[in-house]
């Protein structure tokens, strides 16, 4: 009565699977950057003197100018980096989020498709878009 | 007609009995299985304590063992021949529904577990022998699930929520059924070469009942009109352990755990009755005791219920007195975990219906209507004889409950009707295909359809303002009150005429609704004639029997008459009145002898 | 004591959509929900439809919406219910009659998950039982006490969405063979219940798990199901 | 024959699912949120008017505040669940829990905006 593992192509580890451990995947990471961004943004306050309600405000709510994130954005390469996976991290949570919400809605495989198609777009617009942003600045 | 079709095997009822025999005839014939019910609500789910096979997973144990508790559970009123085949079977039915995938619960070594219920015993010690083979307190439940998916990978056909109304028989021989569509009230005729009737019980003839709504009798009432006999109908018994007022079933199988009845006065009564295996005597035993017990003023409160304990602390004190031991030979002893894991489901009614949690409190019990034990007459391989010669109608066969073998006689030892329904099923279903291989197809009538549209008519245009629901509780009553575990000439005398007053004024019973579609109040009222006929004939039948045994008590007739009743009733139907012939019991191995448990 | 009693009513000969109809009985506290139906079908109106059989729970015939919430009649009383009751038809399923809804979809739904025991290896050379530990037999109690009533399934909210999902009924049925020693069809019902209208409809929204009246961890089941596809661990 | 199986958005919402259902659709509310919120959020990085205008509205960062925190912890729990499945029998209070911390850390994001509001 040995225990009973099935070898990875026998147990339905298809696309849908995939997803499924990816966003949980992703939570895990998103944590992490989170964890991060914060403890960076602690250790920026004690440079800057900035109090802490400021930087949890312009960590999470983006301005145009004077932004304390967007001066930081450009301050380093590593936190170009962290902030580029943030975005690409957010992105496919976030994308692959909708696309659970219309299949759960509509289908139809031909609707099915369409919002697969859909979704994949939008992702590589908008994170070629975050992209250029943050490295272009 | 639009709705004909044609199969060559016809299985009406997708209960354990009916799953089989479609299984099993599936296998060669081409075959449907009707059922009023989507199949996985038969009331086969319902049974909880388990089904008998000598296995000895335990302990030792032998077919031979299993056949005299049966013959002797039956008061030697069960057919021998058949007793001893099925017991015989036995051990390989239960092999074969483990094969077939039924999670039955396990013994340390991994085999399928056991444990004692009222009746089987070691024969040469008289102690309880451990032969329920289960699956918690739901084996019936698995049965059903696990006979319902080999179905489905066996890709039988089913016609689910059909209701069969009427047998067609032409020049003697079984030519099909009529059925009525639940969801859209067609008919439709169903063309066989073999049909199989496995419709379950009646037990909602009477008021407490642990049976269900579904359990009209419908089959035997069909097969009465038909002119066919019924068998042994005033057998029917009474399970000792229902839930007070609602009937719901405690199983015995609490008792085989070690729990015990207690009466008004905080006794313990049954070893005044049983000596020997005291709360596992068999069950017309055990009713007739808290019956007993409640007539001398001795029920709860002065009413007409009793105790079931199984606390913990009592089953240990007992057990203690008992020298009761578990299979190593250890004492026997519980936990209140051993009572939540071996009886889930009885915990969770108890605490439900009654808000009591049988852990720590004491269940209020009393004798439910639970199974009949006569039916439609059938010889072992499912085929239905019509008298004492053993003529079969070709075509004709009966399993389960609604069939009466008879391997239950007088009384149905817990476990066995759930053996039953496995072997006889299996062997009505193969014989009924191999029938069907040789047969040729019967003529359909014209319009064979016309006697259940006329019934229907009849239902639906009825002129009076008899009340279903009141005619049903009125049969109820007066069934249990006057037919039930005793019995005396006088009360069943005028339950019988009250019966034929119900069946009066059932003629002019309205039903209001008269769409097509689900029309339930029309179904309901239909199989409250089949109540009626059935509570007739057995009112009749016991009426006549002028002795006691097993689940037939009579007040007036308190001893077992084996000179002059050692013999099965046939009771048949012929324009409007009763017939009562018999037929001979068979007695191979074991001469009748006096019970005592 | 007087219980007011409100039902869903719709007879698809006549009516072209549903309404409600309220009916004041005598009941007792004690009473289930069914025998207030049975009271109101025997005594009021006749043409009353739901289907019932064992009336304790075990057959699963009975599921509806009672007070907003799946229930089964006959296993839920009336004082745990109060005095106003409302009763509806299951969601998501097409609507015969009255509290009556189309059970097919449902089934067809449980038959995908192949539901039977897969074993071609050959039985134990005695011919006997094949053998299973309690603790193996433990795994998967649990599912092995669902009624097929389709309370859960209807009460998802994936399932009102669209009826393709195979729901946590069909869910279980699976979960039952997947864990079970003597099986040996994991991987097929794995590879099923992997598609989109698998598990990956399940958003562990807990209804199934709710409406229950067998008390089955439901969404824990379909979260097992899940992380075997990862891990394909099956004990 | 029958009647239409369609649930409507409104019929689903009253469907009596207790906390458990409520921290589903408030996740299903949040999740949609945060997606666009995200995608503001980029179009804001690229410069488009309309997008940081919204954003600087109070009232919509306390939306996003309330719904986002909401799905960030919902989500780690869901997450804790999924991974250990052991633990669902215990969602009661798991989510007990999580109400607990949420209201917390919701309480102490919304001051900070309302604060920021009100100073900036
Ligand atoms: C509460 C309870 C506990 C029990 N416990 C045990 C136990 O522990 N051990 C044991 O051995 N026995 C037990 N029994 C007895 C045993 O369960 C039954 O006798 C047995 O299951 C009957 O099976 P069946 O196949 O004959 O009938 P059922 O399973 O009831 O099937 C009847 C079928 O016939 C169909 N049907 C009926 N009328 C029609 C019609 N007119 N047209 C079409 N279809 C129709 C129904 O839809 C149903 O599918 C118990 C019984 C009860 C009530
Ligand atoms: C720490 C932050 C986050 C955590 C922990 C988190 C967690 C999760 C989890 C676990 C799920 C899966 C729910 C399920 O399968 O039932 C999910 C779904 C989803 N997430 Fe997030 N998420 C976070 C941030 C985001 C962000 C930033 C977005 C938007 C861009 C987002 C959008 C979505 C969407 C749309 C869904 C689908 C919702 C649904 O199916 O009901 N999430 N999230
Ligand atoms: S899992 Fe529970 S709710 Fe769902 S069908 Fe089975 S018994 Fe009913
Ligand atoms: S309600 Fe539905 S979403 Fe999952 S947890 Fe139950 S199946
Ligand atoms: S009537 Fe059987 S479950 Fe309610």
């Amino acid at each position: 009565m040995a225990g009973r593992t099935l070898p990875l192509s026998k147990r339905g580890f298809n696309f849908e699977t995939t997803m499924w451990v990816f966003t949980r995947f992703t939570v895990v990471a998103m944590y992490g950057l989170i964890i991060a961004g914060l403890i960076g943004g602690l250790m920026m306050s004690a440079k800057t003197g900035a109090n802490l309600a400021d930087i949890f405000y312009w960590a999470f709510f983006p301005n145009k100018a004077g932004n304390v994130i967007g001066a930081y954005i450009g301050a380093t390469i590593l936190a170009k980096l962290m902030v580029s996976a943030f975005v690409l991290v957010v992105c496919g949570h976030g994308v692959h989020g909708v696309l659970e919400i219309l299949d759960d809605y509509f289908s139809a495989p031909r609707v099915r498709r369409w919002s697969r198609n859909f979704i994949i777009s939008y992702a590589v617009v908008a994170s070629l878009i975050a992209m250029y942003v943050i490295w272009n600045r | 007609m639009a709705n004909i079709h044609q199969f060559e095997v016809i299985v009406v009822g997708g209960g354990g009995a009916g799953l089989m025999a479609g299984l099993y005839a599936s296998k060669t014939a081409k075959t449907a299985i009707i059922s009023k019910m989507y199949p996985t609500r038969s009331h086969t789910g319902a049974a909880q304590g388990g089904i008998s096979a000598a296995l000895g997973n335990y302990e030792e144990d032998k077919p031979e063992w299993h056949m005299y508790d049966t013959v002797k559970g039956s008061d030697y009123l069960g057919d021998q021949d058949a007793i001893e085949f099925m017991t015989n079977e036995a051990i390989d039915a239960v092999l074969e529904l483990e094969h077939m995938g039924l999670p039955f619960d396990r013994t340390p070594e991994g085999r399928i577990s056991q444990r004692p219920f009222g009746g089987h015993t070691n024969n040469e010690t008289g102690k309880p022998v451990r032969r329920a083979a289960h699956a918690a307190d739901r084996t019936g439940h698995m049965i059903l699930q696990t006979l319902y998916q080999q179905c489905i990978k066996n890709k039988v056909n089913f016609f689910d929520e059909f209701q069969v109304l009427d047998f067609i028989m032409t020049d003697g021989k079984a030519a099909g059924v009529v059925a009525v569509e639940l969801s859209t009230g067609e008919l439709h005729t169903f063309h066989a070469k073999s049909v199989i009737f496995a419709t379950g019980g009646y037990g909602r003839v009477f008021e407490v009942t642990s049976n269900a709504y579904a359990y009209t009798g419908d089959g035997p009432a069909i097969l009465l009109r038909k002119g066919i006999p019924l068998e042994d109908m005033e057998f029917f018994q009474f399970h000792p352990t229902g839930i007070y007022k609602l009937g719901i079933l405690i199983t015995e199988g609490a008792r085989g755990e070690g729990a015990v009845l207690i009466n008004g006065k905080g006794e313990r009564f049954m070893p005044k009755y049983a000596p020997t295996v005291k709360d596992l005597a068999s069950r017309d035993v055990v009713s007739r005791a808290i019956y007993t017990e409640i007539k001398e003023g001795r029920g709860v409160d002065g009413k007409n219920y009793v105790y079931l304990d199984i606390r913990p602390e009592t089953v240990n004190k007992i057990a203690a007195e008992d020298g009761r031991t578990n299979p190593d030979g250890s004492p026997l002893r519980i936990t209140g975990e051993v009572v939540l894991q071996k009886i889930p489901d009885i915990v969770d009614f108890c605490r439900v219906y009654l808000g009591v949690d049988p852990v720590t409190q004491l269940m209020p019990v009393q004798p439910t209507a639970h199974y009949a034990m006569g039916g439609i007459p059938t010889n072992k391989f499912g085929e239905v004889v019509v008298d004492d010669k053993g003529t079969i109608v070709p075509g004709l066969f009966a399993a389960g409950e609604c069939a009466c073998v008879s391997v239950h006689g007088a009384n149905r030892l817990g476990t066995n009707s759930l053996l039953d329904i496995v072997v006889f099923g299996k062997h009505a279903g193969l014989k009924a295909a191999e029938y069907a291989a040789s047969a040729e197809f019967a003529k359909m009538p014209e319009d064979a359809e016309s006697a259940s549209r006329s019934e229907f008519d009849a239902l639906r245009g009825g002129a009076g303002n008899a009340n279903v629901y009141d005619l049903s509780n009125e049969m109820k009553n007066v069934m249990f009150a006057d037919v039930g575990i005793y019995r005396n000439e006088k009360d069943m005398q005028s339950a019988l005429e009250k019966v034929r007053e119900l069946q009066k004024r059932f003629k002019d019973v309205k039903v209001g609704d008269t769409g097509k579609i689900f029309n339930t109040e029309l179904l309901n009222a239909w199989e409250l004639g089949n109540l009626l006929d059935i509570a007739e004939v057995v009112a009749a039948s016991a009426l006549n029997r002028k002795e006691s045994r097993g689940g037939h008590s009579r007040e007036d007739f308190p001893d077992r008459d084996d000179a002059n009743w050692l013999k099965h009733t046939l009771i048949t139907k012929k324009n409007g009145k009763l017939e009562i012939s018999y037929k001979p019991v068979v007695i191979t191995k074991h001469q009748p002898k006096p019970r005592i448990y | 004591m007087e219980v007011t009693v409100k039902i869903f009513r719709y007879n698809p000969e006549q009516d072209k959509r549903g309404h409600y109809e309220t009916y004041k009985v005598e009941a007792d506290e004690n009473d289930r929900v069914l025998d207030v139906l049975e009271l109101i079908k025997g005594h009021t109106d006749g043409s009353l439809a739901f289907r019932r059989s064992c009336a304790h729970g075990v057959c699963g015939s009975d599921a509806m919406r009672i007070n907003g919430r799946n229930h089964l009649a006959c296993k839920t009383l009336i004082r745990d219910v109060g005095a106003n009751i409302t009763i509806e038809p299951l969601l998501g399923l097409k609507v015969a009659k009255d509290l009556i809804v189309d059970m097919d979809p449902f089934f067809d739904n449980y038959k995908k998950m192949l539901p039977y025991m897969i074993n071609d290896s050959p039985l134990p050379a005695d011919g006997k039982e094949r053998l299973q530990s309690p603790e193996q037999r433990a795994r998967f109690d649990e599912s092995t006490k669902c009624i097929m009533c389709a309370a859960c399934t209807t009460s998802c909210p994936s399932f009102w969405a669209s009826d393709e999902y195979y729901g946590p009924a069909a869910i279980i049925a699976a979960h039952r063979f997947i864990f079970d020693s003597r099986d040996e069809g994991a991987s097929e019902r794995l590879q099923v219940l992997s598609e989109t209208d698998g598990v990956a409809r399940c958003h562990t929204a807990f209804n199934c798990t709710n409406a229950c009246p067998r008390d089955i961890h439901i969404t824990q089941a379909i979260g097992e199901v899940k992380l075997a596809m990862v891990t394909g661990k099956l004990d | 024959m029958g009647l239409n199986r369609n649930v409507d958005l409104l019929t689903g919402l009253r469907y009596k699912g207790q906390g458990p259902y409520l921290t589903f659709i408030l996740h299903r509310i949040g999740g949609s949120a945060l997606f666009i919120f995200f995608t503001l959020y980029i179009l804001t990085l690229a410069g488009v008017e309309f997008a940081h205008a919204l954003f600087s509205n109070a009232l919509v960062q306390i939306v996003i505040v309330v719904l986002g925190i909401f799905h960030a912890i919902n989500g780690l729990r869901i997450t804790i669940l999924d991974l250990f499945p052991k633990l669902i029998q215990h969602y009661r209070v798991a989510i007990n829990i999580e109400w607990a911390v949420y209201i917390l850390i919701c309480g102490f994001a919304i001051f900070v905006v309302l604060r920021s509001a009100a100073g900036g």
